[in-house]
């Protein structure tokens, strides 16, 4: 361990040398690239090209939805603020002397440095990283309004210059659908995940660290929850709500979540609560609340990072399902378990309905898992030296 | 009679130029330096030393068992009665290599009963039939001193008293008739007493087959006890060796002489190896010259030249510019 | 990994449980599996005895692949599933009259009747070669039991107004018996639509337990050319031909074994089609028959049938009160696109409920309210509804938006292809319509509850043979299930009334239109078009005929040539 | 014995907890049994629900279930008019006919990929992860269509739906066999092929643990086979947290067959549930749910069972 720690300090201090200050100023990255961040570096870099690359590909379209004139000024607000924030993080460090240190405690470090050489967790990372922006920018990506028909004789049009992925049984552009999907399909994903973690962690920690009839009582909930089949219990739930909506989505994915999470964080806090720094927490008269949020919660986050980011991949096949079953995402938003959903019935005659909603999901959730495999290592050193 | 004249005249285990590296890079930090040590048939050798020295290291290699994220430099040798230890075939390990590991609990399976585990060594190393490796691990089981074999057997390790493990371990390493037992800190985490029976088993053991016998241990007075021979290992190197008696007496190394004055009954009770200031230095981190020099009273200019392992008379070896001069300070 | 200890040996008695549970159902349990076991016994025994011997061109099994279960099974006394209802009254049992190729009644289990002059008497002479599948022979009282348990309300009968004009039954002996009838249109279509069921066998069951009674599904022991052999769940119906069934009608069927399989997934089931693991695909999506087409590995068949597919407006809703905006969001309407496009010509533009089968169709109404955004547009701005503040959407004076959530059922993919069509051709006049998929059940809720939750739905509804208004747009019933559209218009009562008292088809003629001209007039709904009914079928199987009457009307007759029978069959060489 | 009763009590509980959950949701669910059709008027609809009991409260019913299924009796099914007893037993054995194939050989195989992976580090560690990570990432029922399209229509090698052919009855003994392998084959592959890769990476990382423990090498040192080591020593051990995997993923595979089956269409517990819920069908939704807890609550005990059977020190450490 300690001779490993000593290399990365070697590279550490190595700084921005060779590399002129301008160029560090106006290419955010370059600086962390030089200064042995490549995480960062590539980061800042890849986000600063890809929206560069954006606004000028696609000015008009950002100026008109600006402006007002079509939609997607959410889209085009959050592509100029990116690009502003991504430049002036450059300008910022470049006016600094040497690297930026981070101050990071030292799990922490570890699974930066862990992750940062797991290559398959980094390309995950990259990849999701794009893909929350494809959502966030699909409205300006998007080549064709994804709610636009076309007319109806001239529909299921294959993959052709016009529309690069085909168009659909009401001749609507894929792609467009596609990038729009992503917003809907990663949006779902990502806040159920949240949603349950948060939940998961507060329950299961203070199950775990109060123990006692709290403990016995919630675990009982969780037995119960865990005791139906997840996708069961969700068509129960949607229905009985009866319509659908997007929010509702995000609700019932989390909450028929969280009981995994606080299973996971619970197992935690007890190894936890026993450590001589709650002890001492406790000793120096400190409310069992403040040691719960002060010490339990955050010395347990550790699984509950890397189920989270395999939940993500999870709720996007379950969100998938139950739009397949027809009581996950209503039309008109172009989920990606909807485009296959709908495909399906021309699977026969235009293959491309299904088949790139279904790359997209696979795509996503393979990155998602690599995501979540790279946290795992990152965060026990031993699985971490196997790679 | 031959193969035991050849036996003579060919070490059992020679160890040549050791050199080992944390990782493949050959730049990477050395943790063990050009050791070379031979050990014959019968003889019992004690390494002794501070922990993180390189001892245990040195005896994995010589048993061929170096972890993955240690390197062996390229002309290091380790022979096995003349030859290289990996070319032999079949493995020796097991069958003329016994190896007592230093953790009692992790080196025994946890989840298979005992005496499965010790017939299952004894297949394997010697082809006998599944009840004849049965009856053999009870014996073995006796031979290291567990009263009750037959019903000891049918335990698994964690029902089992620390000794009584560190005992399943030597039957295990005893499954094949090694011709070398290696015991790695086999008295580690076990009390005095039971330090004691371990001690004399061993030594009992030894005695009855007539195995080398190579012993590490960071306590000087335990290989006092078993040993002929001692080889003292200082920050990847051999400092002193000698036959027991003659180091114990006349310790030439100030190392070896620190140790000597720790040793329990010499300093009276409660001072331990703190006798000697400092710690080890780690790997990586070795002054040049002498790697002793910066806790050593005797320190001087010269020391910053390494003086190499002096021989002595009697077999006796030191690393330390004082004993060209003529003796201990 | 910190986890709770749990003893192994706790799971036994749970483990018992599930062995119970388990083994249990392959017993049916108590009264009613001593029932069926009975009944079915009878039926092998029955059978024993009857010669068969079966021709050359008899043979084979014929496969027919659907997306559902036949709910309810063969119990016609309850039964609103299409599917199921098909199978009663084509397969397992048998009704008093059916219709011919032009929808004229043609006598069946009746082999005449007749009116009384002033036409209160309805008299039936029953066949009487007619046999239950357990040797019981069918008669008089069967009819009369039918009648009896379908007229009481705690059966359930599905169909009530079935039975609205008549007022009571006698038999007068085996063979004969007698309706009490007040005079109304086109009075035997309820004997063509109500299968005669066994009373020597259901007599005793109590009317409230008919419905979930395991005759149905279990034991439907019935007298139609086809006969029930098995039925395991979501998975298959068997049925053998029925060497009883009278030679007058036609004898037995040509196909020994008939079987309905259910494969939820249509593409897997258009799979299996192509395959020739099923030889007839009913109900198949409008989508599928392209494959089909250029495929050449199957042919289709498709017919007009009695479906009609519409968004219903509530003209409760203040926005949809005049009947002047309906007209222009149906002139907003793509409509002869969709049955183009969407239905690939396979169907017709809808102007009304009346189907083009219906013999009072009116094919003139066929252009009527033509796609024209421009004049819809127009229209709107007529109406008073701008788009005032640019969004895209016009509102009134009051500044209200013109924007409604369209329901619909997600389970339907056509519906939901039809919802976002929608939104997009409404979008371009500037209405907005939301698309809201319900599910089914919450759905049926929210458009038959009396709190009318709803601003306007798609639906396809499949009407009766006898076209019956009424529960729809008859103010008299405005309050009832059925009036999706609220609207109140003294001249479609009228029409509605006098429609359903002329019994002479002459006399109705001219009536009948000028209903159509006022429910277009009245636009109560958006009808959008009358789609054929499409069914794929394999190179096995032959002489199929299928029309208005339905997929299986002439099931008797399909046949599986000798050099396409590949399966073996039990029980014969 | 204490200790016994306990555990039996808490899982029947938790049975208990899950038949109270699903009644009181599904009661929540708005929207009726669909009574729908021409003519089908509010007033038998209404009669249709006090026939069944329907107009009573809520718990009323509950309670009334509650009495029914503690003496066996689990209703009659509204959409089958047959009992729910019936039901589950007709569509339970092909359920756990596929699921159970198919998780037998998502462990079996995920736990022999996982093994190589762990033993064979480099390339093919590394392209054997990348192939089970992609089917892992997959959608069951996009894979399923995909299987469908490729394997049943375009090179016709197996049957795309059902359970066993039209002439299974006249099939003799293997024939038989045959034919029900025949049908198993795609919707067995696709469960198979989307749940392996977790196993699979479970086990390449608990044995990859295990691989470096203490006892590993002493057991290399004692002069034990590679083999011996690797299967006997690592895996026996590593596959403790899989045996636990084992238990917690069942449930998971009932919810991925739900799917399966409706696009194979295979007549199973997860459709009939699906389709209940769909129609309102109280009676079988809470006969299938109630039968889902108690595989769960099963499968959990039946993991600690063997879990407890795989390590002792569970078994000596109770005391």
């Amino acid at each position: 361990m300690s001779v490993t720690d000593r290399g990365t300090a070697r590279d550490r201090r190595g700084g921005p040398h060779g590399t002129p200050r301008w160029a560090v100023a106006l290419i955010p990255g370059l600086g962390d690239l030089r200064s042995g961040r490549p995480l960062t570096g590539w980061a800042l870099l890849g986000t600063w090209a890809f929206l560069l690359f954006v606004l000028l590909t696609r000015s008009g379209r950002v100026a008109a939805a600006l402006s007002g004139e079509v939609s997607g000024r959410g889209a085009a607000l959050a592509l100029v603020t990116g690009l502003a924030l991504v430049w002036s993080l450059a300008l910022y460090s470049s006016g600094r002397s040497g690297a930026r240190t981070v101050r990071m405690s030292v799990p922490w470090r570890g699974l930066a440095r862990r992750f940062a050489a797991n290559r398959g967790a980094v390309l995950g990372a990259f990849l999701l990283m794009g893909l929350g922006w494809v959502a966030v920018l699909a409205p300006i990506l998007a080549p064709a309004d994804p709610l636009a028909t076309g007319p109806l004789t001239d529909r299921l049009q294959g993959p052709s210059a016009a529309h690069l992925l085909g168009t659909d049984e009401i001749n609507r552009d894929v792609l467009s659908r596609l990038l729009h999907g992503a917003r809907v399909s990663l949006g779902i994903a990502f806040l159920a995940v949240a949603l349950a973690s948060t939940l998961g962690t507060l329950l299961g920690a203070a199950a775990g660290y109060l123990g006692g009839w709290l403990d016995r009582a919630l675990m009982a909930v969780v037995d119960t929850v865990l005791s139906v089949p997840r996708l069961v219990l969700l068509i129960v739930l949607v229905g009985a709500v009866g319509r659908p909506s997007l929010l509702l989505l995000v609700l019932v994915l989390g909450l028929t979540q969280w009981p995994q999470t606080a299973r996971l964080i619970r197992a935690e806090a007890l190894s936890v609560r026993d450590r001589e720094f709650v002890r001492a927490a406790e000793a120096l008269g400190f409310s069992r609340t403040r040691v719960l949020f002060r010490h339990v919660i955050p010395n347990s986050l550790g699984p509950v990072i890397v189920a989270a980011a395999l939940g993500v991949g999870n709720t996007i096949i379950l969100e998938a399902g139950l739009s397949f079953l027809g009581v996950g995402v209503q039309p008109p938003h172009p989920s990606w378990g909807v485009m296959i959903a709908r495909g399906r019935e021309h699977i026969h005659t235009a293959w491309w309905l299904t088949t790139f909603a279904g790359l997209a999901i696979v795509l996503t959730v393979i990155a998602a898992n690599m995501v979540g495999d790279g946290l795992r290592q990152g965060l026990d050193p031993r699985a971490g030296d196997d790679r | 009679m031959t193969a035991e004249g050849t036996a003579a005249a060919t070490p059992l285990v020679s160890v040549e130029s050791l050199t080992l590296r944390a990782g493949r890079d050959p730049a990477a930090p050395v943790l063990v330096d050009r050791v070379s040590l031979e050990i014959a048939a019968g003889e019992s050798v004690g390494l002794v030393g501070e922990s993180g020295c390189g001892k245990t290291l040195t005896v994995l290699a010589m048993a061929g068992l170096l972890p993955a994220d240690v390197s062996k430099a390229a002309e290091s040798r380790v022979l096995f009665r003349g030859r290289p230890i990996e070319a032999c075939e079949p493995s020796p390990l097991g069958r003329e290599i016994g190896f007592v590991f230093q953790d009692p609990a992790g080196s025994i399976n946890p989840v298979l009963r005992v005496g499965h585990q010790i017939a299952e060594v004894v297949r394997t190393l010697k082809g006998t039939s599944r009840s004849d490796a049965h009856a053999r691990s009870l014996e073995l089981l006796a031979e290291v001193g567990i009263a009750d074999p037959a019903a000891k057997a049918r335990r698994f390790p964690g029902e089992l008293s620390g000794g009584e493990r560190q005992r399943v371990g030597v039957a295990l390493a005893l499954a094949g008739d090694p011709a070398l037992l290696i015991a790695d800190e086999p008295t580690t985490g076990v009390d005095m007493i039971v330090q004691e029976q371990l001690l004399t088993l061993i030594e009992g053991l030894r005695e009855r087959r007539g195995m080398a016998l190579v012993l590490v241990s960071h306590d000087l007075a335990v290989v006092a006890e078993v040993c002929d021979r001692v080889e003292v290992v200082y920050a990847g190197e051999i400092i002193e060796r000698g036959a027991v008696d003659r180091v114990l007496t006349d310790p030439r190394h100030p190392y070896t002489q620190g140790l000597i004055r720790c040793l329990p009954g010499r300093a009276g009770h409660g001072v331990r190896v703190a006798a000697i200031p400092g710690a080890v230095p780690v790997p990586g981190a070795w002054p040049p010259g002498c790697r002793f020099r910066p806790r050593c009273a005797h320190a001087h200019d010269r020391c910053q030249a390494s003086p190499g392992l002096l021989l002595l008379p009697d077999a006796r070896a030191a690393r330390c510019w004082l004993v060209n001069e003529g003796g201990a300070p | 990994m910190t986890r709770r200890l749990r003893n192994p040996l706790s799971a036994a008695p749970t483990l018992l449980l599930l062995a119970a549970c388990a083994d249990e159902p392959r017993e049916p349990v108590g009264a009613t599996a001593a029932f069926c076991q009975d009944a079915l016994a009878r039926v092998e025994q029955y059978m024993a005895t009857v010669p068969s011997s079966p021709s050359d061109s008899h043979g084979g099994t014929v496969v027919v692949g659907a997306t559902a279960e036949l709910d309810g099974g063969m119990m016609g006394l309850t039964t609103s599933d299409y599917n199921a209802h098909q199978h009663q009254v084509f397969l397992n049992l048998m009704t008093l009259v059916r219709y011919d190729d032009r929808l004229e009644p043609e006598p069946y289990l009746a082999d005449s009747w007749e009116w009384s002059g002033d036409g209160t008497e309805l008299t039936f002479h029953l066949r009487d070669d007619v046999y239950w599948h357990d040797g019981t022979p069918t008669t008089a009282p069967d009819v009369e039991f039918t009648y009896l348990r379908a007229t009481d309300p705690a059966t359930t009968f599905a169909n009530p107004t079935y039975f609205e004009a008549y007022e009571g039954v006698e038999v007068l002996d085996d063979f004969t018996v007698r309706f009490h009838v007040r005079p109304h249109a086109q009075p035997l279509d309820t004997w063509r639509a109500v299968p005669i069921m066994p009373a020597h066998l259901l007599s005793e069951v109590p009317a409230e337990e008919l419905r979930d009674h395991p005759y149905g599904t279990v034991c439907p022991v019935g007298n139609g050319p086809f006969r029930f052999s098995s039925h395991r769940p979501s998975e298959s119906w068997t049925f053998a031909a029925n060497p009883a069934f009278p030679q007058a009608l036609g004898g037995r069927p040509s196909v020994d074994r008939y079987v309905y399989r259910i494969v939820p997934d249509p593409s897997t089931l258009l799979t299996e089609l192509l395959n020739e693991d099923v030889d007839v695909y009913v109900s198949m999506r409008p989508d599928q028959a392209g494959t089909i087409e250029t495929s050449g590995r199957a042919r289709l068949l498709n017919f007009p049938a009695r479906d009609y597919t519409f968004i219903a407006w509530n003209s409760s809703r203040p926005a949809f009160a005049d009947p002047a905006l309906r007209r222009a969001l149906t002139m907003a309407l793509d409509r002869q696109g969709m049955v183009d496009g969407l239905l690939g010509g396979r169907g017709a533009v809808a102007n009304s409920g009346v189907p083009p089968v219906h013999w009072a169709f009116d094919p003139d109404n066929a252009s009527a309210l033509p796609y024209d955004p421009a004049r819809a547009a127009g229209m709107l701005s007529s109406l008073g509804w701008e788009d005032r503040d640019g969004d895209g959407v016009r509102e009134d004076a009051e500044g209200q938006r013109l924007s409604f959530a369209l329901k619909f059922n997600p389970e339907s993919e056509l519906r939901q292809t039809l919802a976002e069509l929608s939104q997009a051709q409404f979008a371009s006049v500037g209405v907005e319509a939301i698309p809201t998929g319900v599910e089914f059940s919450q759905f049926l809720r929210d458009i038959l509850g009396s709190d009318r939750n709803y601003d306007a739905f798609l639906l396809t509804y499949s009407t009766d043979f006898r076209v019956d208004d009424r529960d729809l747009f008859h103010s008299g019933s405005s309050d009832a299930g059925y009036a999706w559209s609220r609207t109140r218009n003294p001249g479609i009562d009228r029409l509605i009334d006098t429609l359903q008292t002329i019994v002479d088809q002459e006399e109705a003629l001219p009536v009948w239109r000028e209903y159509q001209a006022a429910v277009l007039e009245e636009q109560p709904f958006s009808y959008l078009f009358y789609p054929d009914r499409i069914v794929g079928l394999s190179a096995r199987v032959q002489d199929v005929t299928m029309d208005a009457r339905g997929e299986w009307v002439a099931v008797r007759d399909w046949t599986i040539p000798r050099d396409r029978r590949k399966y073996a069959t039990p029980g014969r060489p | 014995m204490r200790r016994v009763a306990k555990g039996v009590l808490y899982k029947l509980s938790l049975v208990a907890g899950v038949a109270t959950l699903l009644f009181y949701a599904v009661d929540l669910m708005p929207g009726d049994a669909p009574c729908f059709g021409p003519g089908m008027t509010r007033e038998v609809c209404a009669q249709i629900a006090t026939n069944r009991g329907l107009d009573e409260s809520v718990h009323a019913r509950y309670a009334t279930w509650v009495v029914g299924a503690l003496t066996g009796d689990f209703g009659d099914s509204h959409r089958q008019s047959r009992p729910v007893l019936d039901l589950i037993g007709e569509l339970l054995p092909n359920t756990l006919l596929l699921s159970g194939l198919a998780l037998v050989l998502a462990f079996g195989l995920g736990i022999l990929f996982g093994v190589i992976q762990a033993t064979r580090p480099g390339w093919v560690d590394g392209a054997l992860g990348t192939v089970l990570l992609f089917f892992y990432s997959m959608p069951a029922f996009w894979l399923a269509l995909m299987l469908i399209l490729v394997l049943s229509q375009g090179l016709g090698l197996f049957p795309a739906a059902g359970v066993t052919s039209v002439d299974y009855d006249a099939l003799s003994g293997p024939g038989r066999l045959l034919d029900r392998l025949h049908h198993l084959v795609l919707p067995v592959a696709a469960l198979t092929l989307v749940s392996m890769g977790g196993v699979a990476r479970y086990t390449r990382d608990s044995m990859l643990e295990v691989l470096g423990l203490d006892y590993i090498r002493a057991a290399r040192a004692r002069g034990l086979s590679e083999r011996t080591v690797v299967y006997r020593h690592g895996l026996r051990s590593a596959l403790l947290p899989i045996v636990t995997q084992l238990g917690l993923s069942l449930p998971f595979l009932f919810s991925g067959a739900v799917l399966v089956e409706a696009v194979f269409g295979w007549p199973g517990m997860g459709r009939l549930m699906y389709d209940s819920v769909a129609a309102r069908d109280m009676p079988v939704i809470m006969g299938t749910g109630l039968m889902f807890a108690v595989i769960v609550v099963l499968s959990n005990a039946l993991a600690d069972a063997l879990y407890a059977l795989a390590d002792p020190r569970v078994r000596y450490e109770r005391d």
